[in-house]
Order: structure tokens, then sequence, then C-alpha cells
């Protein structure tokens, strides 16, 4: 499964770049959240993965007497999660608000601000 | 209309029981108070019906629908599986007798939730229902059908 | 949405996903769930009831503007996770009362934080909404 | 056969190409509506998924998710479909 | 016994589940799509989510299955008379052998109203294609 | 000097600026510019010298500029800020380097350091950079341009600068870091080529000028250039020569400024063919003027005479190349003379035009201190003795670093200097008489502005503003694609390069999971929505695909033991899809903007960089992994942390520091999105 | 040694933001609250400054978690030194803000944001978890996207998107790296880390990580070719939050490197050049781009990246003398950009614009101002004595020491480009003459505000003008503090002894 997981971090990579490249604001914004889930992805196999042990003490014990899944990279990723959702949605309303204002989905109109004269 | 509060009240503080799985009186009382806030919090002005000493025709009605349920869902899986396709599909605009938003809604759920049928609205009026059947073969006897088979059961016990 | 359908479902629905969240708050320590998903299933709730019901409505139902539970939120797990700093310890160091209280299990500080979660979580995700639905 | 293996060798597959059938639908569309229905049966199905994984690994905890799936996928649909309507309102 | 309740259960619910797969794949329109696997769906997971209550054993899982289902049965239809009405409104067109459509025209655009008039079309009328 | 200079150029400044609003600002200046230069003067740790050194600059800076309202004088400013400050670079460059070499940055401790320093590997670069910044303050050849500039600078100033100080610091450089560095092959010649070459070519355009700052300006960098030649000479002759024409040359020349401003004062011209006769209206003037003329002619007695031949001396002295030295000498002093009678002694001669009819003499405080600085130039050079063991002899001493004793002399005998002299001046008054200045032929050398080292410098300007526009354009296009790519591609190259160089994956099959149909089909499903949602022609499509994603990643963490994160992100990928869904319909069509080339790049890049980041991951899976930590957690959720839910416990409390800041996050994102929505700015907020 | 007060700047941010929170419809209360709060998170930061100062580093264990375990937060000279000066600036921000922001942007949570924004700051200085720091920077990023965005002008909005999208591409770097990081060492704590990473065999997979680090904190701190977001949108918002991005942001970025490849990662010399090579190609990128620009911002932007150049260089020679150069120079440079950005929204409101080739006559016209303004300038130019001239001392001798004359040359260059661009800007804005603008009526101009208003703008001008003159002038006090900071930074087993060797008993 590992390998699995590997080509699919690869092609979330991929794919994130490759829309993060387009010309289209929304686009853009695909391309972030693809590359964050590549990259939350990628904590999660690194933690290494372990199947059906979630790390949840069993009620009778008091901690854990078999084998259980890191329980670290779950909770840096669900912070990371909550935390790519506040940026993504300020995200997308920046791209609802670019649109409002220049009427446009071409990222290739906004470029005023970098001209020396203005 | 206290009543009614109180039944729900009551219902929602079971609910919370079968969720949390723990059955204790603490449990319980903790679920009461919970759900009268929430109760409170989600009050509007609508009417509230009193629906429990219709206990018996409520099981009735649940073995109804279940049979009701399988009947179509064989139906249709006969249809989905042959190659062919014997339906013949039509919108069909069926009159209402029940009144209250919770009937109509209620009866509309219910004949979604059969196979072969699908409530696609309500008139503004809440005169007619607008179902999508798969098999209208004919359109008075689709009508008939659910109107003394759902519907009646259902005002049965909800009235 | 003008459906009677989905105005009654959503009427019903509202108390008992609140409900639902609450239950997934006060378990997150012992079993998966938290503040943080309590948070959202509590505002996909309130989402669902302002889709049917019309904005107005679901905001008269809350009855303040949802933004104010950030703050409050923000607050108590602040308050939570700097208690200690008051008695000479670090931030975030766990205080518990002695005796598990019924229904919630053990009442430490922890919960106090999750509560703070989960109300900024609610506050944040309502305002974002509910914002965009009133400026579409 | 135990109902353990019954359930990873034929239920598990069964359902998981159900799920790759309803995914075909909702490649080939054509509709928008079309998709929402595919990604809402998917959803459902998901719920199944999850609950015989439950049996399969013996953790209950997993069905507190099928609960959370039950309870908001269809309010995916209903986004949907009230984009749908304001599209609508806005040509 | 609990094997067979078991195996039975999530036999039979995998199959309306199936069902409902080759249904909205196989069906001719949205409309019909929808009618198929909504309810194929849920009394697909209705059984094997019993099933997995019966074979856990544990009231408080078996609420908690109980729980699901009602959830289920609550929201599923009005999905899907939601997408349905949505679809309809927007103009997804009913499959070319329907039969009768007592809905067309009765829904203004303009003002969102749906009438209930009794000016019904007469059953032979051509459906809408 | 430089205090002395400085007193009379205050009471000179009192009256000329006189009724001008920023004189309290204008004094200020000059003290900081005095200051400067005495610190510079004094002080014996380098780092303090390059300290002044810039507070010279930039003092002068706002003097060259104090008439700011003019864009002519604000233009020399900066092109003398320009070129000082940038010798000012190349002077803290060599500073810091000769403190690294010689370890000390005290100039007495480095002066015993000397050998050490001339055999070290760096003497090449300390010299370079030394002599970089003593020609740009020096005004040497090719870095003279800014200072005729300079006249644009209120009279005083110019007198200051140009004359007596600012521009002596660089020949105050070289000749304090002489006894230190210099004597070897490379300082010498280096002088020598330099000095010269700035003395004859600057003496030469002095020939040209008909403004009598012109004048004084170009005869101000030759005499520079003779300083710097004398230094690089390097003879003990030389280094006198060099002590005492600094003195000459500051009391003539300090003279002739001061002269030119009364002149352009009172008469408001200082264009030489204009002026004539004024010595009938501002007699004391025209006396002085005359006196630091004939001082500059090195006609005896004055102590320019002193000065000249102690010059030529040291040029005849010089070894093999006597004769071409001395012969640039000559040509040199040849074109001051005449340099200094037109402005000393052309204003004031011949009839007086009716327009300057009503001039008269200005205030004694203007008028007297060029008469004395004058009258010492004749009183010096009778009497040489008079300044000789007081100034001469310290700068001397500095100079060679040893104890020979000085003596100066206004008469040698006949000689062949002597004759030298007299060649010098007569061909100079020769000169004066057949050559006239007019604007004709100031033009006709305007044809060898092209390759004047100023329009050189100003074409390399415009070149290297160029270049800032061609680089800056290139990178800051405006393009955020070009911008993404850029870092993309600088990130893959470098990701790629050290993958290569340190790469050896190896994976066992043994320790990895299987993979179970469901598992593949989940797998399968979600790759094909990537794909799906990249490729999507239809927005909506694209975020109905990227919620299938998002439930396929729920179902991995789900089958892998994550189901607070499936839960999560369930929750948070369903509001993503609503936010989209909310906020997508009245967004303009979704397009493909880019060109199919562009579109095949961008793949290529992007394949790419996922390949490396899969091979990386591979890579780290094959490392072994430290699990001291999660088994912590393990171990003391319960029993410490009271909770079983091992993340939760993390999250609240092992972790709750991420969480209250992640929490934090989110409300900032909600106040975001309301004020980017709700906030409109009415027009007359807009700023 | 322990100290559980050390995040108090942190949390006195929070504390405060809070407050304004509950405020939220009441500017003028959300005035006074912001004046008192920085006023106190001065006082918070020197308290900790002068705790650190005396008594060495000082560490808190969040939860009384011992070391590698919970998130620990350390205060070491350099943290804290940041931390003083962030609170410095952000008090001068503040107090500027409450005259010269206008209410409609006050109403819509400006204070708020830029509490949120200061506590992040605090935060990423303070945190010893690399995690800890991720999330850190993402509440200053996510902060700065409001601050940027707040008002929603069309300038600032395509200045925010680039903004927005390559610090998001940054934080998904970081992010990656820390993954790779967890995956290879199974730790976050940056002193534990420093270890574990020292032991893995696999250099080559440690060089990697090391390059999404340098990538990722290197588009954050603006270094070539990582930088156009910078100059896209620095000049867009309203000038006081012009002003934190200018002074602060950037900053942290270099923070980050400066801790990081100290710490964590020690650069190999692939790596040193690199960043030498990325050193000088900022500077020259930023001050080609400087000398173009005719907005006054615009040039300050450029100059940021100028300077980052200087920075990145002392890291890039890695030498306990050039880190010495580094971080004189960066604390030299917070306090200057700061102020040239405050001072720049001072000249708007005199002016009404920030076009050189507009603008004219300060100097005739307001003296006092044009002096104060001087200052800050021909600091920022490094004219010895004022403080930008020090640093720029020890980088180059430094670069000597390790041979590198190229980048020393770099290092000139970029100075002599400060110098004429400032020289210009002085020329063009203060000595020219000034012609008569058309009144905006947009802009509240100096004169229309009361006098509160104008004393609030002037007085955090002056305020860190004096301390730039204390920089420049008292020079061996900040000469002796950036040693000690350099030498802690080159000799990090005294930070990990700190974290990592007194461990507390878990309760
Ligand atoms: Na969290
Ligand atoms: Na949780």
């Amino acid at each position: 499964m590992e390998l699995l997981l590997v080509i699919l971090i690869g092609l979330l990579y991929a794919a994130g770049i490759y829309m993060m490249l387009r010309r289209s604001m929304v686009k853009l914004i695909l391309g972030l959240i693809l590359l964050g889930n590549g990259a939350n992805m990628l904590i999660f196999l690194l933690g290494r993965i372990v199947k059906g042990k979630p790390p949840i003490i069993d009620s009778a014990e008091k901690m854990f007497t078999e084998i259980y899944a890191d329980p670290v990279p779950q909770a840096l990723i669900l912070t990371a999660i909550v935390i790519s959702f506040g940026l993504q949605s300020f995200a997308i309303i920046l791209v609802k608000r670019a649109y409002k204002i220049t009427d446009t989905d071409d990222l290739d109109e906004l470029n005023t601000t970098d001209e020396i004269y203005e | 209309m206290i009543k009614t509060r109180f039944l729900s009240n009551l219902l929602l503080s079971l609910i919370w029981i079968a969720i949390t799985g723990t059955f204790s009186f603490e449990n319980f009382l903790f679920g009461f108070v919970l759900s009268f806030f929430l109760l409170w919090l989600t009050a509007t002005n609508r009417r509230e019906n009193k629906y429990f000493n219709r206990v018996p025709k409520l099981f009735a009605f649940v073995f109804f629908f279940l049979y009701e349920l399988i009947k179509a869902n064989i139906e249709v899986a006969y249809d989905v599986v042959t190659p062919r396709h014997f339906m013949k599909p039509g919108i069909v605009k069926i009159p209402l007798d029940a009144k209250t938003d919770l009937e109509i809604t209620l009866l509309a759920n219910l004949i979604s939730l059969t196979p072969g049928t699908l409530s696609l609205d309500v008139s503004d009026d809440k005169k007619v229902l607008y179902v999508h059947g798969m098999y209208v073969n004919d359109k008075a006897e689709f009508i008939a059908n659910i109107k003394n088979g759902f519907e009646k059961r259902l005002l049965d016990i909800l009235r | 949405m003008k459906t009677i359908i989905f105005k009654t479902a959503s009427t019903y629905l509202l108390p008992l996903l609140i409900l639902f969240s609450v239950f997934i708050l006060l378990r997150g320590h012992y079993l998966p769930g938290g503040g943080f998903v309590g948070g959202l299933i509590a505002s996909i709730a309130f989402i669902i009831h302002s889709f049917a019901n019309g904005l107005e409505k679901t905001k008269t139902i809350i009855k303040f503007h949802p933004g104010f539970l950030m703050p409050i939120g923000l607050a108590i797990a602040l308050l939570s996770g700097a208690a200690p700093l008051l008695i000479g310890q670090s931030l975030m160091t766990g205080l518990w009362f002695d005796e598990p209280i019924a229904v919630i299990g053990m009442v430490g500080s922890a919960l106090f934080f999750d509560t703070g979660v989960y109300l900024v979580v609610i506050g944040v995700t309502l305002t974002i909404i509910f914002t965009i639905t009133e400026t579409i | 056969m135990s109902t353990y293996d019954y359930l990873y060798y034929i239920i598990l597959p069964v359902l998981s190409i159900s799920v790759l059938i309803i995914f075909i639908r909702f490649l080939m569309g054509p509709r928008l509506s079309d998709r929402v229905v595919s990604l809402d049966l998917l959803l459902t199905t998901g719920i199944g998924i999850i609950a015989v994984y439950s049996i399969h690994t013996n953790q209950p905890t997993f069905l507190d998710i099928a609960m959370i799936l039950a309870l908001i996928a269809f309010l995916g649909t209903v986004a949907f479909a009230y984009y749908l309507e304001k599209r609508e309102r806005n040509d | 016994m609990t094997d067979i309740i078991v195996i039975t259960l999530s036999t039979l619910g995998t199959l309306f589940i199936l069902l409902a797969a080759i249904g909205v794949v196989k069906m001719p329109d949205l409309y019909l799509r929808i009618s198929v696997t909504t309810k194929a769906a849920t009394l697909g997971i209705g059984l094997i989510l019993i099933a997995a209550a019966f074979y856990f054993n544990d009231p408080s899982i078996t609420a908690r299955v109980l729980a699901i289902i009602v959830f289920m049965l609550l929201t599923a239809p009005v999905g899907a008379h939601m997408i349905g009405r949505a679809s309809y409104f927007t103009g997804v067109k009913m499959w070319h052998k329907s039969k009768i459509d007592e809905l067309e025209g009765q829904y203004d655009p303009k003002t969102h109203k749906l009438k209930s008039e009794d000016q019904t079309p007469t059953e032979d009328e051509n459906p809408k294609s | 000097m430089i205090t002395g200079i400085g007193t009379l150029v205050f009471f000179y400044t009192y009256s000329y600026l006189k009724g001008h609003v920023y004189l309290d600002r204008f004094y200020g200046y000059l003290s900081m510019f005095m200051a400067s230069m005495l610190g510079l003067v004094l002080s014996d740790n380098i780092m303090t010298l390059f300290i002044f050194w810039e507070l010279t600059s930039i003092s002068s800076f706002f003097l060259i500029g104090f008439n700011n309202e003019d864009p002519k004088s604000r233009k020399s400013a900066m092109l003398a800020l320009s070129i000082t400050g940038l010798g000012g670079l190349f002077l803290l460059a060599a500073v810091i380097l000769l403190g690294y070499v010689g370890g000390t940055y005290s100039i007495q401790e480095l002066l015993s350091q000397s050998e050490l320093l001339k055999a070290s590997a760096n003497y090449n670069w300390i010299i370079f950079l030394l002599f970089i910044a003593a020609f740009t303050k020096s005004a040497q050849f090719p870095f003279h341009f800014w200072l005729p500039g300079a006249m644009k600078a209120p009279t005083p100033v110019s007198t200051y600068l140009h004359s007596a100080t600012m521009v002596k610091a660089g020949i105050y450089l070289l000749a304090r870091f002489t006894p230190v560095l210099g004597g070897t092959a490379e300082w010498n010649t280096t002088l020598i080529i330099v000095g010269a070459i700035t003395m004859v070519y600057a003496a030469i355009h002095s020939l040209f000028r008909l403004d009598m700052k012109g004048i004084l300006a170009y005869s101000t960098i030759s005499a520079l250039g003779i300083l710097v030649f004398l230094i690089g000479l390097g003879t003990e002759e030389a280094l006198l020569a060099a002590g005492v024409f600094i003195l000459v040359h500051a009391l003539y020349k300090a003279t002739l400024f001061l002269i030119t401003g009364i002149v352009d004062h009172e008469t408001g011209s200082r264009d030489v063919t204009v002026l004539s006769g004024l010595r009938k209206v501002m007699m004391p003037v025209a006396v002085a003027a005359f006196l630091a003329a004939l001082s500059n002619a090195g006609a005896p007695p004055f102590f320019g005479f002193v000065g000249k031949d102690l010059i030529y001396e040291a040029t005849l002295h010089f070894g093999d190349w006597a004769y071409v030295l001395t012969g640039a000498a000559i040509v040199t002093n040849i074109c001051l003379l005449f340099a200094g009678l037109l402005a000393g002694y052309k204003p004031f001669a011949g009839p007086l035009p009716k327009q300057f009819e009503k001039v008269h003499l200005p205030h004694p405080t203007m008028w007297v201190p060029p008469l004395i600085l004058a009258g010492l130039g004749l009183v010096f050079g009778i009497f040489p003795s008079l300044i000789e063991k007081s100034l001469i002899q310290p700068v001397f001493t500095s100079l060679v670093n040893n104890d020979t004793i000085i003596h100066l002399k206004l008469w040698h005998g006949f000689n062949l200097v002597l004759g030298l002299s007299a060649l010098t001046l007569a061909t100079g008054v020769l000169l004066y008489w057949k050559l006239k200045p007019s604007n004709n032929l100031l033009r006709k050398t305007f044809k060898f502005e092209i390759l004047s080292p100023k329009t050189l410098t100003e074409q390399f300007g415009n070149l290297f503003s160029n270049f800032a526009k061609l680089w800056t354009g290139f990178f800051q296009n405006g393009y955020l694609r070009n911008y993404v790519i850029t870092i993309l591609g600088f990130l893959t190259l470098l990701l790629a390069f050290r993958l290569y160089q340190g790469v050896n994956i190896y994976i066992d099959t043994a320790t990895l999971t299987d993979v179970t149909i469901y598992e593949a089909i989940v797998v399968i499903i979600m790759a094909a929505s990537i794909i799906f949602t990249v490729f999507s022609k239809s927005r909506l499509v694209a975020v109905a695909s990227l919620g299938v994603i998002g439930y396929a990643i729920c179902l991995i963490f789900l089958f892998y033991s994550a189901p607070d994160l499936a839960m999560t992100q369930f929750s948070i990928d369903t509001l993503t899809v609503i936010l989209f869904v909310l906020v997508i319909y009245n967004l303009p069509k979704y397009k493909s903007f880019s060109k199919k080339r562009v579109r095949i790049r961008d793949g290529i890049l992007s394949i790419f960089f996922g390949t490396l980041i899969a091979l990386l991951t591979l890579e780290v899976l094959s490392e072994p992994l430290n699990r001291e930590t999660s088994k912590y957690y393990a171990e003391n959720a319960y029993i410490l942390a009271k909770g079983k839910n091992v993340v939760n416990v993390i999250l609240v409390d092992f972790r709750g520091f991420d969480t209250i800041v992640e929490i934090t996050v989110l409300v900032i994102a909600a106040i975001g999105v309301f004020s980017l929505l709700k906030l409109r700015l009415k027009s007359i907020e807009k700023e | 040694m322990n100290n559980p007060y050390i995040v108090l700047p942190v949390l006195f941010q929070l504390f405060t933001a809070v407050l304004l929170l509950f405020f939220w419809f009441r500017v003028n209360t959300q005035r006074l609250i912001t004046i008192i709060c920085s006023l106190t998170s001065v006082g918070i930061a020197i308290w900790l400054f002068s705790e650190v100062y005396n008594n060495g580093i000082l560490t808190m264990q969040a939860g009384e978690w011992k070391a590698p375990f919970g998130i620990t937060f350390v205060a070491d000279i350099f943290s804290s030194t940041m931390v003083l000066l962030t609170s410095i600036s952000g008090m001068a921000v503040a107090i500027f803000a409450t005259g010269s922001i206008r209410n409609a942007r006050l109403k819509f949570g400006f204070f708020p944001i830029l509490n949120f924004l200061l506590m992040g700051l605090h935060g990423a200085f303070l945190t010893g978890d690399i995690f800890n720091l991720y999330v850190w920077f993402e509440i200053i990023i996510i902060a700065s996207f409001v601050l940027i965005t707040i008002g929603g002008e069309k300038a600032q909005i395509e200045g925010a998107m680039k903004y927005v999208t390559m610090n998001l591409l940054a934080s998904a770097i970081f992010l990656t790296a820390i993954a790779i990081l967890y995956g290879m060492a199974g730790s976050l704590n940056m002193a534990d880390l420093s270890g574990q990473v020292a032991q893995i065999e696999n250099r080559g997979l440690v060089n990697v990580v090391a390059i999404l680090f340098l990538v990722g904190f290197g588009i954050k701190s603006a270094i070539f070719p990582l930088y156009f977001w910078l100059p896209a949108s620095y000049h867009t918002p309203p000038p006081a939050i012009s002003a934190i991005f200018g002074g602060l942001l950037t900053k942290v970025g270099v923070y980050a490197l400066l801790r990081i490849f100290t710490l964590i990662f020690i650069p190999d010399e692939f790596l040193s050049n690199l960043l030498i090579v990325m050193a000088a190609l900022t500077i020259l990128s930023g001050g080609l781009g400087a000398i173009l620009q005719v907005n006054m911002r615009k040039i300050f932007s450029y100059l940021i990246v100028c300077h980052i150049g200087f920075m990145i260089a002392g890291l890039g020679i890695y030498t306990e003398l050039a880190i010495l150069g580094a971080i004189f120079y960066l604390i030299h440079d917070i306090v200057v950009k700061t102020n040239l950005f405050l001072i720049s929204g001072l000249i708007f409101k005199l002016k009404g614009t920030l076009n050189i080739e507009k603008l004219g006559g300060i100097y005739k016209k307001y003296p006092k101002y044009a002096l104060l303004i001087a200052i800050s300038l021909f600091s920022l130019v490094g004219i010895p004595p004022l403080s930008g001239f020090w640093a720029k001392i020890f980088l180059i001798q430094g670069g000597y020491q390790e041979g590198q004359y190229t980048l020393i040359g770099f290092i000139l260059l970029g100075s002599f480009l400060t110098l004429w661009v400032i020289a210009k800007l002085w020329s063009e804005v203060f000595w020219k003459e000034s012609v008569d603008l058309p009144k905006k009526i947009n802009v509240k101009y100096f004169s229309e505000l009361v006098p509160f208003k104008q004393w609030v703008m002037i007085i955090p001008i002056v305020f860190l003008t004096i301390i730039t003159l204390y920089i420049g002038l008292a020079a061996e006090h900040i000469i002796i503090l950036s040693k000690q900071i350099s030498y802690e930074l080159m000799n990090p087993s005294v930070y990990i002894e700190a974290v990592l060797g007194t461990q507390i008993e878990t309760p």
C-alpha cells in the first residue's frame, strides 16, 4: 500500500503544481488545496501507516497493550487540515473579490502592481 | 402546546441516551436539560403535533413501509439488471389531503424512500405534490395507490 | 430555497445535529471526536437550517451574531490554557477535578479547552458561511 | 469460511466495485446533477464500507465516522441543489 | 447464529448497493437514477448497519446504528427531492420514453412560484422530450 | 589649514549669503563638513578615518545641493555623491581588508606591519581599493568629472571643497598610506600614470572654459593630478614638493574662488569673455586676484614659485623617465598659468563695460579674506622659513616616515629648474595673448565629449539602468504564474541535484503493508479524481471532483487507523465544497487561457516535481524511524493526561499550544472573510 | 532555566486581541486599548529581555511535559531580542495606526488582527518546536493576508493574490519539509532534532530536506529568486500595515533560516555556496529594482529585498563574525524599515501622493520632519556612524576571512545602489521644488487631522528614530549583543542543553 500512496502523493503534488501554474484564479486555489492534501498525506505516510489500530486506548486498559498507529502525525495533520481550511476559505473569498473588482478570472490581468510606473 | 413541547423534550432526551449509549438517570437528566435548552434555542412559532397516543398505528405503519420498500426494490431491481427497460416514467400531480408541513414532508419523504417514486416538489399553496414515478402505466391508479396507501395511513397516525 | 419538505426536515435536523455535536465534543477525550469536529457538526446544523429557511430565520434562532462566539471561545481556551500560570505552572498544564462527574467523565482544563475550540469553530464557520450567503 | 473472511473477500470487494461503478457515472456526467447524485451515492456506499470495515477490524469506533458521514453527506447535495437554483436565478 | 444473520444481512445490503450502483450507471435519465439509487442505497446501508449491530451485540452500538439509520431516513429523501427539483427547474430533460409530465409549465422561473392549477394536461399529451 | 581657510570662509559666507533664508542650515552643513575633515585628518584609526571620510562626502552632498530647488544643483550633488560615495565603499572595503590583513585599525600600528602588508597576497587588492577611493575623492582621471559639477554649489563652498579640503582628502589618504603601503612598483607606477594623465588632461581642458568657476575647477583637478603624481614619484624631493604645493595651491585657489564669488555676486556673471575692467570698481579684489594669479603662475617671489621649482626638481631627478615626466609637468604648468591669468587677471584688466559701471565693492568681510590669503602667498614666498617648521616639516615627516630636515628656499640660483620655470612663464603668458577663449572654441571641444569619461560614465549609467530594467522586468514581470514557475523550477532543480547526489532507494517489501482490493479501488478513484480535477472543463465539476478526492483521503485515513482525521477531513471537505459552491456561481467563465506549449512545459515540470517528491518519500520510508515521542504519548496519555483518545490528548494537552494557535488562525480567517466581503470603502475613504 | 512566564509576550498579545474583539464596534475604545496594551507589551518584552540577558536561556515546557515531548518555548538572547524589537515596532505601528488608519478599516478588525500578527511573530521567535513554528507562521500569514486586503481596493487585491499564493506555496513546502523531517527523525523539538538529524546516516536525505526548508523560509524572507511577491504587494495596503510588513515579516523568515541552519542543518559547502549566490543576487535584484521605481513605498520594498541579501550573506559566509554582521543588520533593519514605511505614511498624509516625481518641497515646508526623516534615510544607507554602517563592517570582515570577494563586491554594490536611491529620493522628495498637487478628496490630509492624530503619527516616528540613532551611536552595545547572539547560534550546544538538559519532573 505504501507504494500506491507514494504514487498518490506524487500525483497530488504534481497536480497541485500544475494547477498553480494556470492562469485561472479558481484553478490556482484548487491547486493549493491539492498541494495541501498532498502534504497531509505525506505526513501521514511518513509517520508510517498501521492498519486498523487507532491510537485509542482500550476502555479496559491504561495504556496500549498491542501495536497502535502513531498518534503524532495524526495530530499534526489535524492541525494542518484545520489551518488550511482557514487559509483556503480566505483564499476562495479573495478570488471572489478579485473577480468582482477586475471582472476576470485571468491572473494575467492582475499585473499592475508590479509595474514600475503607476 | 406545553404537552407537545414536553414530549419532544422527552424524545430528544431518549435519543441522547441512545447515542451516548449510557442508560443511567444522570445521563437522562443531562440529556433532558440539554434538549430542553435546545428546544428553547430552536423554538419557532410552528404548531406542534401530539403524537404519542398513536403508537400502535405507528408500528403497523413501519411494517407496511418496510414491505413496500422491499417489494418496490425488487421490482426496480429486475428492471435494473435486465438489459431492457420496462419503465413508463412520468411526473404526476397528486392532490394532497395532508395539510400541515410535517404531514406533507413525511408523506413526500416516504414516497421518495420507496423505489420507483420520487417527490419532486410541493406546490406553493400546498395543494398538490408532484411525484416522479417509474411505472406510470395508469395515472389514476398511480395516484390512488399513493393516496390510499401512504397518505391515508400516515394521516391516521398523525391526526 | 423555498421547499416545504426541506424546511420541515431542517427544523427537526437542527436540534438533532446540535445534540450530536455536543455528544461528539464531550467524548473527544476518550473516543474519536472532540471540540473541532463537534463544532463543525454544530455549524453544519445551522448551515442546513439557513439553507432551508433563509439566513434571517436562522439568525433569529441564534439570537446574536455568531462571530461573538469567536472571542468567547478564544477566551475560554485562553483562560483554561493560562490558568496554570497563576499557580506558577507552565501554560497548558492539565488541571483536573479529583472526582469524575456524571456523563461527562473527568472534568479538567482540557475539557474547557475543547469547549473553547468548539465555540470558536462554530463562530468561525458560521461567520464565514453567513457572510458569504449575505453578500452573494 | 468465517464471517471475517466472508466480509473481507466478498462483501468489501463487492462494495468497492459498486463504488467504482458509481464513480464511472461521476466521471461520465453528463450534467452536474448526475455527478451530484453519484457523489451522494458514493458517500452512502462509503457508510456501508465503513460499517463492514468496522466489523472486519472489530473497531466499533469507526461507526462514529459512519454516523458523521450519514449526517453531513446530505449537505453536499443540498449545497449543489442550492447552487443550481441560485445560478438559475442569476441568469 | 449471529454469523448467519450478519452474513445474510450484509449480503442483502451489499446486493442492494450493487443494484443502486448499476442503476445509477444504467438508468437513462437523471430522475430515474435518483429514483433508483436513493432508496436502494438506503435500504442496503440500513441492512449492513443492522448486521453490524448484530455483530457487536452491544446496546450502545445498536443505539448508534439506529441513530444512523434514522438520520439516513431523514436526509436521503430530502436530498433526493432537492436535487431532483433543482434539476427539473434548471432544465434537465426527462428520458424520451417518459409518458407524462404534469409539472411542465407550472413553475414560474421569474417568481419561483409553483402553481397547482387544475388545467391538467390531458393524459395522452406527449411528454416533453 | 582647514580651520584657517574655514574661518575665512565663514566670514565670507556671512556676507555672500546674507539674507538667504537657510543661512543657519548652511552653516550647519559647513560646520559638519569642517568637523569631518578635521576628524579625518586627525584620526589614527582607519575606521574612524573612514567614518569621517563618508561624512565629508555626505556633507558635501548637502553643500553642493544647497540650492536645492535648482535641478542642476541637485544633479551635481547626485553626481558628486555617486562618485565619492562609490569611492567611499571602496575605502570601506580597503579599510576592512587592511584591518584584516594587518590585524589592527591603527595607522601607527599598521606602519610597523608595512612589510607584512606589502608581502601579503591581498596587497594588490588593498591598493586597488584604496586608489579607487582616493581617485574618486580627489577627482583623478577618470573620476574627475563630478568636480566641475560641484560648481553649482554656493561659492564659498566650492572654494572650500575645491581648494582646500575635501578633494585633498584623497591626496591625504594616499599620502597617509604612502609610508604603510607605498614604495612598491605598483603603488608608484599607478599613481604616476594616473596623476600625470589627470594633470595634463585637466590642464588642457581648463584652456577652453569660459566660466570662471569652470576654469578654476579644471585647474584644481589638474593641481590634484600634480599632487598624486608627486606622491607617485615617491622620492623625498617629490614629497617635499607635494607638501609645499598643497599649501601653495590652497592659498591661491581659495583666493581665486572667493574672488570669483565676489565677481559673480556683484556682477551676476562669471563669463570671462564678458567680464573685464573690474579693477576700476573693486580695486582691493583686483589686487588679491592679481597676487593669486601670480602665485599661480609661479612667478618669483611668490610662494607658487617655490612650489613649482620643487616639482621640476623632483621630476628631473627621477631616473629614466625624467624628461617625459618633466615635459608633462611643464605642459601642465603652462596651462595652469594660462588658466590663472584668465580667472585672476582677465576680468579686472581692460576697459570696464557699461553694464558693470554700477558694480561696487562688497562688504569688507567678503574681500578681506581673499586679500589675506593672496597676501600670504606673497609672504610665504619671500619668507618660506615662516612655515617651514610649523607646516611643511610635519607633513613631510609623516609622508616619508624619517627624520630628514627640510629647507625651503625661494632662490636656488640659476639652474635648469629656473630655466624651466622661465620657459613655463613665458609660454604661458604668450599663450594668454594668443589664445582668446570663445564659445566657438568651447563648442569645438564638445566634439570630443563623446569620449570623455563623463559621457562614458553616463552611458554606463544608462546601460546599467537598462540592465536594471531588463533584470527587473525579467523577474518581476507581473505574471503570477511566472513567479510560481521560477520558484518551483528553482526548487525542483535543487531537489533534483541533491537527490541525484545522495539517492539510493531500496524498498524492503517485507515491511510494506498489503494492498487489498478495496484500498486499491480507493486509490484508483482518487487518482482518477485528481486527474479529472486537473482536466475538467467545468469549475463545479472540478470542485465536486475535489470533494471525491477528499472523501477518498478520508477513507484512507479510516483504513489506516485515523478516525479523528477521517472525521475532520470529511467535515472540512464538505465545508470546502459548500464554500466553493456558494462562491463560485458568480465567478466568471472557467477557461483555459494558456497555450498548448505552455501547458506541456508546465506538465513536464509538475510531473518531474511530483516524481521527485515520490522518490524522496520512498527514500525516507526506507529509513528507520525514532518512535520515542509517540511511545511517550501512548504511555502517558491516560495515566498523566487522563484521556484515552491519544490524538485528542495530544491536541488539547501535549501539544495544546498548536491547537490554540490553530483556532486563532481560524478566527483571523473568519474576520478576513468578513472584512473582505463586507467592507466597502466609500470613495472618500480610499487612499 | 525554567520559567513559565516567558510566553507572556504571546499570551498578552492574544489577550489584547481577544479584548479588542469584544469591543468590535467601539473604535475609540479599541484605540485606547491598543495604545495601552502596546506600551504594556513593550514593557513585557523588556522584562523578558533583561531576564534572559541576566539569567541565560530560559525555557518553558508547555503543559510541563518534559522537553522533546511537549511544546517547548525557548527564550535565548536572539529570540528575546527579536521579541523586543517586534514589540517596539509593533507599538510604533499600532500607535501610528490609531492616527492614520481610517475608521472604516478599524471597524473591520484592524487592531485585533494587528495584535494577532504580533502574537504570531512573538510565538515564532519563542517557540522551540518546529511544527509549532509552522503554526505560528500560519498565524502570521493569515493575519498578514487579512491586513493586506483590509479595505479591498483593487491594488490591494491584486497584490494580495500574489502575496497569498506564494505564501501558501511556502507553507506547503514548509509542511512538506516537516513531514519528511518527522519521517526521518521522529521528533519535532528543535533542540532534540539537532541531535537526531546529526545522527542520521543518510546525509543525502538530510541535504534534500535542508533544501526544502531553505526554499520554504526563503520565500518568506524574500530571497532571490523567491522574492517576487514582495515588490508586488508591500506597497498596496495602508502605510501602517506596510510598516509592520516591511519591518518584521521578512525578518521572521530570516530568523527561521538562521535558527534552522545553525541548529539543525549545518550547511555543507554546496549549501553555503548556494546561500552566498542567492544572497548576492538578492542584493542585486533588490538594488536594481529600487533604482527604477518612482513610488516611495515600492522603492522601500525593493530595498527590503536588497537588504535581506545582506543578512543572508552573513548566513552564507557562516562565521561568527559574519553572523554577527547579519544579526546587527537584522536589528537595525527592523527599526529602520518600520520607520521608513511609517514615514511614507506621513508623507502621504502631507502631500497626498508617494510618487517621487510629483513630490517635492518637503525640506522647505517641513524642515523639522525633513531632519527627522533624514536620519532614518541615511541610517538605511549606512552613512557612518548611523546604524546601517556597523553591520557591513562585520559582514565584509567575515567575507574576507572566508575569501568571499565577489560577495563583498555585491555587498558594496548593494550599499552603493542604496546610497544612490536614497540620495535620489532625498533630492526628489525633499529638495525639489514642490509643485501644487491637486487636492484629493479621498485623502485626509495631515493638516486636517485633529491634533491627537497628528501627534500619534509623529511620536512613533520620533521614537523609532531615537532608537535608530541609539543603534548607530551606541553601536558597541548592539555589537556586544549581536556578538552574544552570534556566539549562541554558532555554539548550539548551550541551547540544546538548556532545552533538554534541565528536565522537569512531570506532574
Ligand atoms: Na486541532
Ligand atoms: Na479529537
